[in-house]
């Protein structure tokens, strides 16, 4: 199972090297969706750097689903889903291995992200330790879920559409999570946020498990 | 038929039950002293979140049984389908009077209570899993993508209640909700709770039982289609 | 010795549409058969179905002792499909993407090379990703993915398509090659003398079953 | 009374039996559509797939 996450993973991450969709296009969308929400709340630094922290979530919500779109278009071409089936891997392997990349791709889109926050929103980034595990745990558990769900869309018609119906309500705990530790920590109370650490990673945990699990049955269809 | 019969029973005590409920509630029981007659809306309200949070148990119980390849079989994918679309009905509707609730009592539509955040959340998770019912394709493979989609749905609902609650109480002292208020209830006040709740879980079984069978239909429409389709298939191949 | 496939009305479903409406088909080890019939009869159906990517909705099926009813994943693993997809990884170069089949199935990485210059993609074909080469190109380097995991079962879809003179004559060898390591190879095409030069026995489809053997084709 | 209380019992009973008249005319117009169907079919083109 490890050695075929591993596989997967590397051609996945090889792939966007080549293509650098995520960090042409899913980086990009994340960085204009920060400035919308600051133009939409206007110029006041005031009402900006409360709301940072779930601003900055949502944006990296909003790129999970087209970082996971991607994972599974680069499937989808030129029929190399059902060659996924016919390499004969194990689907635990490919779910691991596919979520890992997503969620390498996503941290990378969070580091660049959360500078682009401190300088638009006027943030402090303080707290770095919990930061940095909020978003490690809320990233893997995204990652778990976008890919568990990107299977179960893809190779329908409508997946563009279903995909983030199905996604974002599932995510709202990580959402919710995530940016209570964010704002704990940024106004320097690290000890509250690390409690919200423990839903992130149990969120994670769970919907990794299920995962591994469920991705056999979904490859299987169709 | 004795299924037939029962159902039949089960609907006419659950509507009977019903318009017990709302005669008791709306003429008979008395006000309560701080709620005046806001009290009544507590005869519908809370009985449609329970039977919402059956309903979705109920969903999330058949896709297992669905999973689990020993008892697959499609009338539990027929089960679990039937009881989320039931359980949307209900969420939206408990949505609605916890709106009007709100309104009453705070003096907005909607407050941003664990009870009431967590109840919409569940409704879009279900209407999702309804869109994707929805998509069309081989049975066995809607069932199978579906009943994974419940199980994911349905994993999610005590996180999201925990994250929410833990949310609210971190912000601002929790806030009015129904089982911290202090309630003189009288006996009759309690017998038209407890009947609204048993009258509104009939009716739960009864609306799902009748969803059910439109599965059934549509799956022996399709059953006698294949036939035909087999013959339609097999038929090309002879020359004309 | 077991049959390396082995259908009884096999019946396949796309949504309701019957795919294979009933099958029936029996090949041995080592042999080439040649797969024939009108568009749509259920050829692709029938190498899919052999390939382990169908369910089989009614009837039985083995192929190459696995029983498609029970357990298609480790099936999957010991049969080659060249279909009218060739399952290339568009951003990958050739190297990469024989590198990455070969780990998938398990195989030794080393033989992509070898396997590579046999199709004559070897050089900078070898380094060029899949999404600036030709038609024919593609459909080599699907070739080439087949040889270098060597599967005991060839499932080919129309395999002379878009390859030209020279393509045809290595795809022919290829075949021969692997009849004389025993693979059985089963191949749909249009083009009937063709194939039937290439192959020992002659499968008509039609109407998503398989007709009666026509008797003295050899 | 005020109105929402009213108006929230008028809700239920109308979901509720909104929905339930709709599962009951759905399942009778699937009712309608399986019995005619005994009819022998008339062959499908051939080559038509799909």
């Amino acid at each position: 199972m490890w050695r075929d996450a591993l596989i997967v993973a590397g051609k996945d991450l090889r792939i966007e090297l080549r293509s650098k969709v995520a960090l042409n296009q899913v980086v990009p969308f994340a960085a204009v969706v920060i400035l919308l929400f600051g133009l939409a709340l206007g110029p006041d630094r005031a009402a900006l750097s409360p709301a940072a922290a779930g601003l900055f979530w949502v944006a990296v919500l909003l790129s999970a689903v087209l970082a996971t779109q991607r994972s599974f278009a680069v499937e989808a071409a030129d029929g190399a889903r059902d060659g996924l089936r016919l390499s004969g891997l194990d689907p635990a392997g490919i779910f691991l291995g596919k979520a890992g990349a997503v969620a390498g791709e996503l941290i990378v889109l969070e580091g660049l992200l959360s500078v682009g926050v401190a300088v638009l929103y006027g943030l402090q980034l303080t707290g770095g330790l919990v930061l940095v595990a909020a978003c490690l745990a809320a990233t893997v558990g995204l990652a778990a879920v976008g890919v568990t769900y990107g299977a179960v869309a893809s190779g329908l018609r409508i997946k563009e559409t279903l995909l983030p119906l199905l996604f974002l309500p599932v995510a709202a705990p990580v959402l919710l999570g995530a940016t209570k530790a964010w704002q704990e920590a940024l106004t320097g109370r690290p000890g509250a946020g690390a409690g919200w650490l423990g839903v992130l990673a149990a969120f994670a945990v769970v919907y990794v498990a299920v995962g591994i699990v469920a991705f056999g049955p979904l490859l299987e269809e169709a | 038929m004795k299924s037939n019969r029962i159902l039949r029973l089960t609907g006419a005590l659950g509507l009977a039950g019903v318009v017990a409920t709302f005669w008791l509630g709306l003429f008979v029981t008395p006000n309560a002293e701080f709620f005046g007659s806001l009290v009544r809306l507590l005869y519908v309200h809370p009985s449609m979140a329970w039977v919402a949070f059956l309903a979705y148990g109920m969903a999330f119980l058949s896709s297992l049984l669905y999973l689990w390849p020993r008892t697959r079989h499609p009338r539990f994918d027929h089960l679990a389908g039937a009881s989320a679309e039931v359980g949307v009905v209900f969420t939206g509707l408990t949505l609605v009077t916890g709106s009007i609730w709100g309104r009453t009592t705070w003096g907005v539509w909607w407050t941003w209570d664990p009870l009431l955040t967590t109840t919409a959340l569940l409704f879009v998770l279900y209407l999702g899993y309804l869109a994707l019912r929805r998509v069309p394709g081989d049975p066995e493979v809607v069932a199978r993508r579906s009943a994974i989609a419940a199980l994911i749905a349905f994993i999610d609902v005590p996180i999201v209640y925990f994250s929410v609650t833990w949310w609210r109480s971190l912000h601002q002292p929790p806030t009015v909700n129904l089982a911290s208020r202090h309630l003189y209830v009288h006996g009759i006040m309690a017998f038209t709770l407890f009947l609204s709740f048993a009258s509104f879980t009939l009716v739960y079984a009864w609306l799902t039982a009748q969803r059910y069978r439109l599965y059934a239909l549509a799956e022996k429409e399709a059953d006698e289609g294949l036939d035909l389709a087999l013959e339609e298939r097999r038929a090309e191949g002879v020359p004309a | 010795m077991a049959p390396a496939v082995f259908l009884h009305e096999a019946v396949v479903l796309s949504g309701r549409f019957p795919l294979l409406a009933g099958a029936s088909l029996q090949i041995e080890e080592g042999e080439i058969a040649h797969i024939r019939g009108a568009n749509g009869a259920g050829k692709t159906s029938l190498l899919r179905l052999c390939a382990g990517l169908l369910p089989l909705h009614r009837g039985a099926g083995f192929v190459l002792g696995h029983d498609l009813s029970l357990d298609r994943r480790s099936l999957r693993r010991q049969v080659g499909l060249l279909g009218h997809q060739s399952f290339l990884y568009e951003e990958l170069t050739v190297g990469e993407n024989l590198r990455y089949a070969l780990r998938a199935s398990g195989c030794d990485r080393r033989r992509a090379e070898p396997a590579a210059a046999r199709l004559s993609l070897a050089g900078r074909l070898f380094d060029t990703p899949v999404a600036r080469l030709s038609a024919g190109q593609r459909r080599r380097t699907a070739l080439a993915v087949l040889l270098a995991r060597d599967p005991a079962l060839w499932l080919l879809d129309e395999p002379h398509a878009g390859l030209d003179e020279e393509g045809r004559h290595l795809l022919d060898s290829l075949i021969a090659g692997s009849r004389a390591k025993g693979r059985t190879v089963v191949l749909c095409s249009h083009e009937h003398d063709h194939a039937a030069s290439l192959s020992d026995r002659v499968i008509v489809v039609a109407g998503g079953r398989v007709l009666q053997e026509p008797a003295g084709v050899a | 009374m005020s109105g929402y209380v009213e108006a929230g019992y008028l809700v239920v009973v109308l979901g509720l039996g909104g929905y339930a008249v709709s599962l009951v005319a759905r399942q009778r117009s699937a009712r309608g559509r399986l019995e005619p169907k005994r009819t022998p079919p008339t062959p499908r083109e051939p080559g038509a797939k799909r």
